[in-house]
């Protein structure tokens, strides 16, 4: 057998290895998060080790992952917790295996990480939600395009958004409609239109959902009529909103939280303190102020 | 004496066919009694309904004097009455033991399969038949004729009142046959009532005390066997004389037409060679598990692992698959109708043109209405009893869906035609018009293989029998030398030297 | 008769009820939307139906599509001409399936497997080459597909209802499609007939990859980008519609008209639900409702039919 | 021989070419992990498992955990006995599988579509309960279910060996296990032989729902909160590991064990891609691929097995 000698104390090894576990590898969100860590992680020479469950409703595959990169005897682990409790004791034991982990997006049941970098969702949704009814008025239907249930940080998006609403009576709110991707927000976005013909807004969680939002809008020739904020800022929804068709990016910084994440995860690793919790920014972009610089730089992470 | 049962005035119907027309029926304690009808005539559906798996529309069953209610085969079997049935039930994945004592297993209180114990009475209840099958053995690797044989053994190892044998030995050949006649023998002298469904007329006149003679639904007449003869049985189930069963008509023999030479599959078949010329009828005889359906797969191509070679009209051919021996004029009648020979959910019109389809077709789009003309002339032509073209043939009886399968391969028009146990299970009538169709082929120029377990039938048919035995062709004898015994002798001839 | 109608019945009370439910369900404009919200699984359903009657089944079909569309779009994005791209997706689908086919007939790998298999290798080779990543910025005249028209036909709805006609064609007239039906029904009387059943079988899968790669591009068209993600949970949806139109596991039966009605089925019930604002949970547990509800009358009805041929 | 020991062959050359590839494969503590993570999918397997012999398939299994899971946490935090709450949530697996043989054999809907069907309205409510957020903040004694131990055993892992031993003792030696068989085998002899097979079929789906409820316990240890959207796609999973441990979709064939087999080599080959540092979509196809090979695999020794009996 060979010889390996685990814990805090062990030998060094030339190349330091990076676990990412995301909630699902299917998303583009989380890719965006790889790629800041991947240039962290490349600067040093390292290695990354991008994995999570296929689908995001698979909890006990990511504690399963978790335990796996431990057993690896992996330097350092950044997380995007699917569950806040299920992940608790893999984070521990991580933690107790000498191992730093990183927490990035959502909150786990512990204090015992190495650090914390997200932003407040609910205070997003909410403020996106105000973005919305601001642009119409404070009146009328709205509707909301959510992921499919169970992503911890789109649920309190929603959550925030409808929290926000209802303090309007005048506002009417549209039951959530969840959809796996863009094709199915397509579809329901062009059905809540069929019923609703006075729509005034919609609020799409994430990426995919407010791309098929933005088609339907186009598609029924409703741009002038509906407002749409939306979360992220992937190419296409940049260009939706130079465009016109969607009003207001509520843009975290995905790429930021990545990089960040690993230069933490390295300080850790050389015994160096970093900071318990950070909270990026949440920028709000339109199309009026998408040239500022600060706006540029989270639309645009790796330049323009 | 008081009859074991009696059926009284029983009524059955099914979709747009009546099976049974007031049929009422006693059976003696200790007898055998043989019901005997051609192909629909309603023996099986009569047989089912007292063994509960069918339900009559009307009519009344008594056990022993007592008016009974059978509605399940539970029910059936609390009087002891069961029934082997026409088609095989077993079932495949379970082993041999397991299948006779299915439902009625030896098992502790507490629900635990009590093996040894099974495995040792199931051993007992072959012995009996003198079958030498492990009953661990797996159903699904056994022949036909070996399932048939744990068919019976499963009934014999009930304690049976009453026993049902729907053509026992349809698929079995004389030796197993005697063995089953030993035993009902046996069961007879304990006080056992045996009702026996066969076609093989011999067998009836060996083995019954009455007859119990049915014809479309209705019961014509009861005979008891040591003051009757074959003919008078005839005539009363078909309704007139029939003349000669085996109505061969010697055609003139021509050019050889399919050769086979040095055919082997490891360890199944060894250096086989024989041929067939046109208007002759080959006959292939031999024992259970002899090799001859192995050999008729083979040719048709339907087995990868065979070696030798295959001359069509003093061609070399190669046949790798059913497709290949189609294209080359051959035609396969298999032995089991049901798995291999029809699409028991299509109508006869389908199933006669499954092989010749492009007949009906223009750029390959299907011409429905040809398709059904030329399924009714063949129906016309075969004789097959069916309301129209578009019945299905599931709800057929045994000897019209065996014409079907006839009728798909004379659409083809083939040169060569394979027939594997072509009469198996059909009525004399029935068997008669197939033999004046085997005729009808030969005065046309085609070479017919014919396998037959039917001994009389290869003697009444061939113009020259091959024998074999264990995978080995021990011979081929023209038809002025061939007759049962000499059959025999090559059938049981020792390969192993 | 009823056999033939179920499915058809069904859509009709359907239809019926969301009419009086909702005034906007019985409209040109929504009854345009369902037809075209349609086409998409509607063309992979055709597919899946034809693999049914076989007696297979197909798990790889949204994976065909996601990985033949994300092939098409970066070829696109890279000025490949159109038609050079539509070529190449189709030629994936139709390698796709034949080597489904192949595993399925040649390696006797059941069909449910073999294309669980053949899915998760594309839907994780479309990843590869993605990076996970959606390929967007295709040029403009992608979404001739979703939009277009021929004459007053939407282009999705022109293309679903020809491959819908050709398909139920080649079924219900041709030879392919009587031994379809044949090998479906019982394989081996089918190869004894002397019909080269593996080849025909292998030709289905084929059929139903072309047919996953032409959804593709209709996706394509609509979504004005690929998703190496797209389509999942196709699969299943196209086997409902197939079995709810009318097709049995056992193969033999069903008609592609059938499985497209099962699609209508499915679509009607996602719009109507909207138009009336129900919440997408209570959608879920509803849908699962009539699926099993609308089987079951099929089921019943077809009883019945018996039943009333036993009659006569 | 081969038949039998086919799928434990395929694991044993898995465990040697990853022991040889991670030195952190052959660990103690690894093959803990692996043995734990197997476990919630290992006892749902069992249940798929004695459906498939039945000549049927399950795919509400997973809504099924999710269900009863829900169910059992919200009772749990509002303060309920444990043992009350495991009972019942094992009476909702109990139903739910009841109700799933009902349909299958009173109702004569296809097995497909009618746990297709049941998987979503399960899933649908438990979305509904739920809002479909997760229900936490359980007691912590919940994790008992997890990272207690039995000896020196983790419960996880002896909950599923005693599954596992009662449920293949079942199959091979009583008969009940046995009339499993047999209906599989050929539903209509086993009829005609007596035996209510209506009853028996419903008998195994209740037991795969019971034990859906047990592996829902099981992930609610691990996880110490219940998902609605749990355990979603473990049916293919568990149907995948069944086929690969030697199951046929037509009945009749399969054993407990080699189902267990077949999900070990499904987690056995996650983990070991992990330990690697597999990319995440390179695992995906590489899933894909073992999948349809180790089927092919163990369907070459069978044909062997034949071939070498006929010498015989
Ligand atoms: N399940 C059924 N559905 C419809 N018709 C049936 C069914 N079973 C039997 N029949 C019809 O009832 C009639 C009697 O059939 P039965 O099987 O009793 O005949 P049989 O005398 O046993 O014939 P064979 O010698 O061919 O076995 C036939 O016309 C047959 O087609
Ligand atoms: N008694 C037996 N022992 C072992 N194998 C047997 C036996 N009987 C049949 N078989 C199997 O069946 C094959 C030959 O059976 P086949 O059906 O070809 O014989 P047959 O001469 O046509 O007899 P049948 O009258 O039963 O149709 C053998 O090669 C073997 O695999
Ligand atoms: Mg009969
Ligand atoms: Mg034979």
């Amino acid at each position: 057998e060979k010889e390996t000698t685990g814990g805090t104390g062990k030998k060094s090894k030339d190349k330091k290895t990076f676990g990412l576990v995301v909630m699902s590898t299917n998303s583009d969100y989380w890719i965006t998060v790889k790629n800041g860590a991947k240039e962290a992680v490349d600067k040093i020479g390292g290695e990354l080790i991008f994995t999570g469950p296929a689908t995001n409703s698979d909890i006990q595959e990511q504690v399963s992952i978790m335990e796996n990169l431990i057993n690896s005897k992996v330097d350092a682990i950044l997380l995007t917790p699917l569950d806040s409790d299920a992940l608790a004791e893999p984070v521990n034991k991580a933690m107790d295996a000498g191992i730093p982990v990183i927490i990035i997006d959502s909150i786990v049941n512990t204090d015992n990480y190495t650090s914390f970098i997200a932003t407040d969702n609910v205070a997003g949704g909410e403020q996106a939600m105000k973005m919305l009814l601001d642009s119409i008025g404070e009146e009328g239907k709205v509707a909301i395009i959510n992921a499919l249930a169970g992503i911890p940080s789109n649920d309190n998006r929603g959550i925030g958004a409808e929290k926000y609403a209802k303090k309007f009576k005048s506002v009417k709110l549209l039951p959530q409609q969840h959809s796996l991707d863009q094709a199915a927000a397509l579809e329901n976005t062009e059905n809540i239109i069929t019923a609703n013909p006075d729509l005034k807004g919609i609020f799409a969680t994430f990426n995919r959902g407010a791309l098929g939002a933005a088609q339907a809008v186009v598609n029924r020739g409703k741009q002038d009529d509906i407002k749409i904020v939306a979360y992220d800022a992937d190419p296409d929804e940049i260009r939706l909103l130079e465009e016109g068709v969607i009003d207001a990016l509520v843009v975290q910084q995905p790429y930021e939280m990545g990089r960040l994440g690993i230069e933490f995860a390295v300080k850790a690793m050389n015994g160096e303190k970093v900071e318990k919790e950070v909270n990026p920014e949440v920028i709000v972009a339109t199309k009026e102020n998408m040239d500022d610089p600060k706006v540029e730089k989270v639309l645009f992470p790796n330049g323009k | 004496m008081v009859n074991k049962v009696e059926m009284h005035n029983i009524e059955k119907s099914f979709p747009g066919v009546k099976a049974l027309t007031n049929i009422s029926m006693e059976i003696r304690p200790g007898e055998v009694l043989v019901i005997l009808g051609e192909n629909g005539a309603g023996k099986s559906t009569l047989m089912k309904i007292l063994a509960g798996v069918q339900k009559p529309d009307s009519g009344q069953v008594f056990f022993k004097g007592q008016n009974i209610e059978i509605n399940s085969t539970k029910d059936a079997e609390r009087y002891g009455i069961y029934m082997i049935y026409q088609e095989l039930n077993l079932v495949p994945h379970l082993s041999v033991a397991e299948n006779i004592f299915l439902g009625r297993e030896f098992s502790t209180k507490t629900g635990f399969i009590k093996w040894k114990q099974m495995y040792e009475e199931a051993e007992n209840v072959l012995k009996r038949l003198n079958l030498t099958i492990d009953p661990r053995t797996i159903v699904e690797d056994l022949s036909v004729a070996q399932s048939q044989m744990v068919e019976i053994a499963r009934a014999l190892s009930t304690n049976a009142e009453v026993l049902i044998m729907d053509e026992p030995t349809a698929a079995i050949t004389n030796q197993e046959t005697e063995e089953l006649f030993r035993q009902i023998e046996k069961l007879k002298a304990s006080g056992v009532s045996i009702l026996y469904i066969s076609h093989r007329l011999q067998e009836v006149m060996e083995i019954s005390d009455r007859v119990f003679v049915m014809r479309d639904g209705a019961h014509v007449g009861t005979l008891n066997t040591n003051e009757t003869d074959t003919n008078e049985l005839i005539r009363l189930m078909v309704g007139r004389e029939i003349g000669d069963l085996y109505p061969k008509v010697r055609s003139d023999v021509g050019e050889e037409v399919f050769r086979v030479e040095h055919l082997s599959i490891p360890g199944v078949l060894h250096d086989i060679s024989f041929s067939v010329r046109a208007g002759e009828v080959l006959g292939f005889a031999g024992l259970m598990g002899a090799g001859r359906t192995e050999l008729m797969d083979a040719i048709f191509g339907g087995n990868r692992s065979m070696t030798g070679d295959i001359y069509i009209n003093n061609k070399k051919v190669t046949i790798n698959s059913p497709e290949d021996a189609v294209k080359h004029g051959m035609a396969y009648v298999t032995e089991d109708r049901k798995k291999t020979g029809l699409i028991l959910s299509f109508p006869i019109d389908l199933n006669i043109t499954l092989a010749s389809i492009r007949k009906s077709t223009k750029y390959s789009f299907i011409d429905h209405h040809r398709e059904e003309e030329l399924a009714k002339q063949s129906m016309d032509g075969l004789k097959v009893k069916a309301p129209n073209q578009n019945t299905l043939v599931s709800t057929l009886s045994g000897g019209n869906q065996q014409k079907v399968v006839l009728g798909k391969w004379l659409q083809t028009n083939s040169q060569i035609i394979i027939l594997d146990e072509p009469t198996r299970g059909i009525d004399v009538n029935s068997k008669r018009e197939i033999y004046l169709l085997i005729n009808g082929l030969t005065k046309a120029g085609k070479a017919v293989i014919m396998v037959s377990s039917d001994i009389p039938e290869i003697l009444g048919m061939s113009e020259r029998v091959a024998v074999l035995s264990e995978g080995h062709l021990t011979g081929i004898l023209p038809i002025e030398e061939a007759n049962q015994i000499t059959i025999m002798e090559l059938a049981t001839q020792d390969t192993r030297i | 008769m009823l056999k033939k109608y179920g499915p058809l019945i069904i859509l009709g009370i359907l239809m019926i009820i969301l009419s009086f439910a909702s005034p906007y369900f019985l409209t040109t404009n929504n009854l345009t939307t369902v037809a075209i919200q349609t086409a998409v699984i509607g063309v992979i359903t055709i597919g899946q139906l034809m693999i049914i009657v076989t007696g297979g089944i197909d798990l790889s079909l949204g994976s065909i599509l996601a990985f033949s569309s994300v092939i098409a779009a970066m070829m696109l994005k890279s000025g490949t001409p159109l038609i050079v791209c539509l070529i190449v997706a189709i030629l994936i689908g139709a390698i796709a399936g034949y080597v489904n086919g192949t595993l399925v007939t040649k390696f006797k790998i059941p069909a449910f497997i073999a294309t669980l298999g053949t899915g998760e290798i594309l839907r994780g080779s479309a990843l590869i080459i993605t990076n996970g990543l959606p390929v967007s910025g295709l040029p403009k005249s992608i979404s001739v597909f979703a939009n277009g028209k021929i004459g007053f036909i939407p282009v999705p709805i022109f293309v679903f209802a020809l491959l819908a006609i050709i398909f139920q064609v080649m079924l219900s007239k041709t030879l392919i499609g009587r031994h379809v039906y044949a090998l479906g029904s019982n394989v081996e009387a089918t190869r004894l007939a002397g019909i080269n059943v593996g080849q025909r079988t292998r030709m289905v899968y084929m059929f139903a990859g072309i047919l996953a790669a032409i959804a593709g591009v209709l996706l394509l068209g609509r979504l004005t980008s690929a998703q190496p993600t797209a389509a999942m949970g196709y699969e299943l949806d196209s086997i409902a519609a197939s079995v709810i139109g009318g097709a049995s596991f056992l193969g033999g039966v069903g008609t592609a008209w059938g499985a497209i009605v099962g699609a209508f089925i499915i679509t009607v019930l996602k719009n109507g639900f909207t138009l009336l604002h129900v919440n997408t949970f209570f959608q879920q547990a509803a849908t699962g409702f009539v699926l099993v509800f609308a089987v079951y009358l099929d089921m019943i009805q077809r009883t019945k039919r018996r039943g009333s041929k036993k009659k006569v």
